[in-house]
């Protein structure tokens, strides 16, 4: 099926107009050998009630599980005006708003968004998006190096969730930038400010703070901003929008702030979608605007003197500058960026304060509810956000789809990322977790490590 | 002019149907991580903030709204059942760590993605991770490097990139540490293949080439220019950002290409969003599988596994956190089965038929084609410099006498080749009504420009808007507005 | 949890306006003793969170069963495109549209609905709604009565819908009029022609006829048209829209075609919902429009003399006419329609010929499986639209519960509303049913009847 | 303007999406029974109705988009989860024929809103089978009416109405077969008791009464008016279309009423849908329980259970084939939990707070109040008739002249008794800026009819279209779109 308006009339009409005969004459400039109209693994077409049909059996496979994972995506409830609102034509069905006065729906919006943004994280400005969390650090450590110019070598803790290690790995390698690791200490779950005093050294352009950091802690990030400051290190702050209601703001940071603050936007009224769309915000101090990349929206006024909003400082961008643009980054997330402004309207100052507060009460009640199973540890003792990690006297391979099994998604298995925390699990109870699915998890698990316990942990 | 959100805000407003009632505690967080002052965020009701964003929808030009003729943009119909499904509880609401036992529908779906684009492109593997266009062009290049890297082929590094190209093409191969060498144009739109010659060598990693070009024409010497680069040791990209000029007709795979990236928001009809997500999936050649990025979907006996890097150990790695735009590839695929096999073909026909027609009528109606001779693609390029010459109304200010008539504009000055040019493509999905009524209003505005220029320079003049002052954006920053009152202490 | 917006600054600020000290006080017209604020079977407020998650329970208890039953509401597929669009805000959200220049969007939607109603029923004239078919169908007896002056009977044949035979009685008794049965041929399942030859005497307002009849028969139109109009009796249509794309039109019935012809619109794009919201349509010819009850649209121009839409005739309605007004109809169920409008045109002609094509070969082959099955027989010979009554040689009792536990429900049971057809089943099968679910039916009918035949049929 | 989607349709084009692709015979239906000609149903691709009906939709003022304060109207916030929930597939995928076990989940819903509308109500039993608030009326009346014939007590022929009632209760006591007697109103804005007293009596069936009253203000002798109608022998019905005002603060049940109906499409939120659907329900003292319509809804031991007619042989019968408009009680249901019992008291406290204020300051403003001092309840009337004597500038005008400041005008000439008037009904959910604009537009109009009449005489001036010629609307009748060129043949 398609949905191609032409009758057959028109057809003909228009083949007149052109002046051929048939399509396939439209395409005569194309190497005859170059035309291949076989499709062999293409399905034939369906129509919508066969696509929703088949949709919803495939959809009905998956995920109604009770879900204790955060470590990245997190689980909050999306009010239902986001997303109805988000999904009217006008916002769905338009592109990047280059015609500035036919756009000013999509243009105040974001220009409302880069404000709420740079209040949240407490900085100067904030772009319009990138692509999600993880890419949009590989984008700071991009801008940094730039600013720092001279500079190549990026400290990258080991308390950063691993994703965005390796996205930023990805995206960065080529340019021969070199991320450093630092590793953590064993008793906080923070990082190892030892090393990290070592490793400062003038060929750094920034160091990276996650905050809170991957395993839920939160990190000395005062010290650690004002440390990097000191040694002319620009800081990178990669942090939770939604804890940013409660955690001191990125741009408070020690004296004088983080320089560039990036995360995933998710959490503001993203569903989880399996890991995507989702979208990646990106603020920083005045002084580095000009480094930023992605779209930026700027309010002005019309010919008549009116309030007005508009694409600016388009020449970082590719579509100008090219080669030297601040990034290849064109599409980037504008639809999310929607929902995720709709959220914070939505919610308010007060909501998501009470959201940020409730997915920690939760996550304390939740790792006192497990760790009250024999077996069952705290591994840190810093103070955590709303995530936690816990080491567990079991076979960790096979716990987790057991407890799937049973309809509950433990949590993040460390084993793949970090050797030594090969028997831990990284929990998380936002807001909508009820203390009964708190209760179900806990009996499974119980079940599971009473059964599988190891010999003498 | 709508009021600002923080406009309408009231200090102590609790949208209540979203607040938890409960007093929460914080006394297990030390003070001197907290935050002391409330973030400025909106305080409006539900009411306030439902009217305000619906009032603002309203001033879009949208594809639901309005004819959108964006060229190498692809504003096409998003049919409405691909955002009903991509919002099903199952596909929604599962987490990206979960095991990939709880999203077997959803890595299905994904799968038949997969074999979709690797028939339609002709490529031998395709990856899904790319978040769009840019990126995926990003994963292309790097794949390229990787491969050269990997047989210690150290001299590469230049990346040939033709004048016409998108500006995302120059971008990205710097992005992946590459020099960027640009290739002229001929006047009729084809690559100048003896430029391309005399550049191409052993310091060539490969050529970045959109086909049709950027300029609505097909490159007619591709399969020369490929050997060409082939034979120097290259290899070649293709943007695959114009497939719905060839969907169904010509698969890139077999024009020479070893790795391309697909717009599914383009071509696949995924919904533009004011500005994304997109989706930019990557096809390769044999000879490139294993530089893919991770995460793949491999199936194996009805299962669906997801890869990671430690089961492709020469992969370039990761692109994002997770799984790309996955709720968007979920888009595109029941677009793709909505369309199925015929359907793809059609697309391009139509696609093809409706710019070939505005471009005939357009030229019966005193418009100059850039490239006259040439047959339109699913786009072409309509060069007003005659009209700027002799009334002084230029490129833009036609494009905003359209916005009055009730048609976006085209996309214009790109290519930066043509002076004063509308990219003009109308997509398969417009009525011959729609083309009628476009050409009726660039032909009303040709008439305005030759007796009233002063009109159309000073347009638009019926949107809620005027003109808008670019230069003072950029001049006098404004990119966040600030609360005279200042922050509100908790 | 409400809605309001007010701060407590704000709530001060209006009061001192106002002139009083509390909120109060804006009560003290109510006699004290009338004041009583509690509300003990009230339960306490809910968060949309806590809302979405009590009505996803209790929506997961119901009905995801393989459905049979027709008989008055039908499993239509409903295009996505629909209720993304109906229930955009300013549609959802506007009100009757009493200021035409504020309300075009509204206003003209519904004088395209008239287009498309009259012209689905060949009728000249149609209105804005009414609440659903059966009362609509009271509506139209009403209308009858006040058209044709002194008489008052009224036949009803049996082979209406139960439920709107009982609802006309509701609503049209207290006047007096008088409600008369027509049976039905035990052969043909259709208006006992001879019975009807007796009863349609002078003092016959009008004849109701269904097309379909409840048992999915199509009765003789033509014949009965005109054998009404001889007497000098009206004819009631009543009819399924979707059945119009390949049925005679009512206004092509006999030589001079219906009347007044009513229905249930449900069938265009409105979902199931265990019955309601739904909308009845009712469209006349132009000589009884001044009768008809209900808004009604009108094209005019305004004072430019641009075309524009707005309510007219509404001196028939009760906010001018008061007493002696057409109906007391005032909201009607404007949203439906625009998704009937939106349906109607999404689908176009073609697609709804095919829909009524397969719903009706759905039904016969539905019917071939079956009646494979020993102790199951077609009861009456007419041809018939999508539905059909099967005998069943079972406890039907026993019979409906039973399938409904193997996830199917297997038609509407005759047994409450005809005695002579106790062990009949009424069932339906629309384009959405699928060869794999009838067999499904036909697996788990054969094991019922197999095991549960009665004795010597 | 916007074209109909008629004349955007071209014979021959198919939304194929929507398409069953198969040739299917209908070789079994004699061909007498068989339709010859196509019907007149546009024949439009799926991106010209999405774009039809969305550009439609924006010519619309709604309570997404404007202040709308419709007197008697309620046209208060909807919230968007009550569209959500009540669009689950388990509740909109219901047969209503299904047995009641497949549907245990929207009865416990129903069943809770009963209960929630007993307490509220104070009345003894609820039913929700009435579709909207004038067949609430009607099925009060029509309870009346089987009440007395049961008791054959058949000399009560005559509805008492007051003259300020709405429309529906005058026909609707005709509906029922009554004879309808109309009160007449003080100058105070309450009924007339001494001319109520001169006619109550033995022919009496019962009175319709709303309070507060639709002239925005409380009767205040209801104790005595519901005793004059008792103890003559009739019945009180209590129209609930203004319930919003007295919420949570005072229940019907206690004012002496035997019989109410409710709008749920005010009071309780569901969406007025440009005009509907609504509910209605009816609350029963316990007289008249025996009487409601069917079905019932009735819980036992966790089971819930539809009963019909046979069920309850007095019942007054089905009002509608099903259930009457459950998805709207669903929403209402919904409504009821999120306001919750404080909530609901809420909602009387700042709907008369709102319409307190703008009378205060309407009234500061120079505008005439039609009870000048009476409390407001949750609205109250304004009469423009001095306006009109001084500028010729009527009611009509200044309600036009409203829409082009961007607020909905009030309704306008209703009630009947007060010339030139506004009944304006603001709501709780509109905040105290909405307000203060409102008031702001109203000085400026009262401004503009002093200083410049014909421009308020001839507004709209700032919508889509000027203002419309009803006259030549119901004079050259035109309901009905004829297509010039016929039917087109099958
Ligand atoms: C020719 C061409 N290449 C590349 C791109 C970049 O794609 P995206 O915007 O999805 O990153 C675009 C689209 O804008 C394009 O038109
Ligand atoms: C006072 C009053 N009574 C009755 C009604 C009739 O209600 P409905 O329109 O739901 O039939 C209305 C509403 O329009 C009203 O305002």
């Amino acid at each position: 099926m398609s949905f191609i308006p032409h009758t057959e009339d028109e057809i003909r009409q228009m083949l007149n107009a052109i002046g051929v005969d048939r399509i396939d004459e439209l395409f005569d400039e194309i190497p005859a050998e170059l035309i291949n109209e076989k499709l062999d693994y293409v399905p034939a077409a369906m129509n919508e009630a066969g696509i929703r049909r088949l949709s919803r059996q495939r959809a009905e496979n998956d995920g109604h599980h009770i879900n204790f994972i955060g470590a990245g995506a997190y689980e909050h409830h999306i009010p239902a005006a986001v997303w109805q609102i988000a999904t009217r034509g006008e916002f769905y069905s338009a592109y990047t708003p280059y015609q500035a006065e036919a756009s000013q729906g999509t243009l105040q919006l974001l220009y409302e968004y880069q404000s709420m943004m740079a209040s949240l994280t407490g900085m100067e400005v904030s772009n319009a998006s990138l692509y999600e969390g993880a890419s949009a650090l590989a984008e700071a450590v991009l801008m940094a190096v730039r600013a720092q110019r001279e500079k190549q070598r990026i400290l990258m803790p080991e308390t950063i969730h691993p994703g965005y290690r390796e996205t930023t790995e990805t995206i960065v390698k080529n340019q021969g930038i070199v991320l450093s690791s630092i590793s953590y200490s064993g008793i906080t779950g923070t990082i190892d400010l030892e090393q990290l005093g070592k490793e400062i050294t003038d060929d750094v352009a920034a160091l990276v703070i996650p905050q809170p950091n991957y395993f839920g802690a939160l990190e000395a990030v005062d010290e650690l901003t004002n440390l990097a400051h000191e040694r002319g290190c620009l800081v990178i702050a990669v942090v939770n929008p939604v804890s940013l209601a409660i955690l001191k703001a990125p741009g408070e940071w020690g004296d004088k702030g983080a320089d560039i603050v990036v995360g995933e936007g998710q959490p503001l009224g993203i569903p989880l979608s399996s890991g995507g769309p989702y979208f990646g915000f990106m603020c920083c101090t005045q002084k580095l605007i000009r480094q930023m990349p992605g779209r930026l929206i700027g309010r002005t006024v019309d010919a008549d003197g009116k309030q007005g909003f508009a694409l600016t400082l388009q020449a970082r961008e590719q579509h100008i500058r090219r080669s030297k643009a601040t990034s290849n980054i064109c599409t980037n997330q504008g639809l999310m960026v929607t929902a995720a402004t709709l959220y914070m309207s939505l919610m308010g100052p007060a909501g998501i304060e009470q959201v940020a507060k409730a997915s920690h009460a939760n996550t304390r009640l939740l790792v006192e509810k497990l760790t009250a199973i024999d077996g069952v540890d705290v591994v840190f003792n810093s103070p955590f956000f709303h995530e936690c990690v816990l080491r567990i006297n079991a076979p960790m391979e096979d716990l987790i789809p057991a407890m799937t099994v049973q309809g509950v998604i433990a949590g993040k298995a460390l084993f793949a990322d970090y050797a030594d925390l090969h028997d831990c699990l990284l929990v998380c109870a936002t807001e909508l977790r009820t203390e009964e699915e708190m209760d179900v998890y806990a009996m499974h698990l119980q079940r599971f490590v009473s059964k599988h316990q190891l010999e003498t942990p | 002019m709508t009021k600002l959100i923080f406009e309408q805000s009231t200090s102590g407003r609790i949208n209540k149907a979203q607040f938890l009632p409960a007093e929460i505690p914080l006394d297990d967080i030390p003070d001197v991580f907290l935050r002391k002052t409330s973030p400025m965020l909106p305080e409006v009701s539900e009411m306030q903030a439902v009217r305000h964003f619906t009032r603002l929808s309203q001033l879009n030009f949208s594809i639901d709204t309005h004819f959108y003729p964006l060229g190498s943009c692809t504003m096409k119909h998003n049919p409405r059942i691909c955002n009903e499904a991509a919002l099903y509880d199952g596909f929604s609401g599962r987490h990206p760590s979960a095991p990939d036992s709880t999203g077997q529908g959803l890595l299905s779906c994904l799968f038949d993605l997969q074999e979709i684009l690797k028939d339609i492109s002709g490529m031998n593997e395709v990856s899904l991770a790319p978040m769009a266009g840019a990126q995926g062009e990003f994963t292309g290049i790097a794949m390229i490097r990787a491969y050269h890297d990997a047989r210690n082929d150290d001299a590469r590094e230049e990346i040939l990139v033709p004048d016409a190209a998108h500006g995302t093409n120059p971008a990205t191969a710097v992005m992946c540490g590459y020099k960027v060498r640009e290739i002229p144009t001929l006047d009729n739109g084809d690559v100048d293949i003896d430029a391309l010659a005399a550049v191409v060598g052993p310091r060539t990693a490969g050529l970045m080439l959109t086909n049709p070009s950027t300029l609505g024409v097909f490159e007619r010497q591709i399969r020369e220019i490929a050997t060409l680069v082939h034979d120097a040791g290259g290899l070649l990209y293709y943007d695959g950002a114009n497939m719905n000029a060839i969907l169904g007709k010509v698969k890139p795979g077999e024009m020479g290409f070893d790795v391309i990236h697909l717009n599914l928001h383009k071509t696949f009809s995924t919904p533009h969003g004011g500005g994304g997500p997109g989706a930019g999936p990557v096809g390769v050649s044999e000879r490139l599988i294993p530089f893919l990025p991770v995460p793949r979907i491999v199936e194996s006996s009805g299962q669906f596994t997801v890869l990671d890097k430690k089961d492709c150990p020469q992969s370039i790695g990761r692109l994002s956190c997770f799984m790309g735009n996955a709720g968007i590839l979920l888009r595109a695929w029941i677009y793709a089965r909505l369309l199925g096999r015929d359907g793809m073909k059609r697309v391009a026909d139509f696609a093809t038929l409706n710019a070939n027609y505005l471009k005939a009528k357009l030229e019966q109606a005193g418009f100059e084609m850039a490239y006259k001779n040439r047959r339109a693609t699913h786009e072409f390029i309509l060069t007003l410099k005659k009209e700027k010459a002799e009334t002084g109304v230029t490129a833009m200010d036609f494009a905003k006498r359209l916005l009055d008539k009730g048609y976006h504009a085209p996309t214009t000055y790109f290519p930066l080749l043509v002076p004063e040019c509308f990219l003009i493509e109308p997509t398969e999905t417009e009525s011959l009504e729609e083309l009628d009524g476009f050409i009726g209003a660039m032909q009303e505005i040709s008439k305005e420009a030759a007796e009233q220029p002063d009109l159309v320079k000073s347009a638009p003049h019926n949107l809620p808007i005027r003109r808008l002052d670019d230069v003072r954006a950029a001049r006098q920053l404004d990119v966040v507005w600030k609360n005279d009152l200042g922050d509100s202490k908790k």
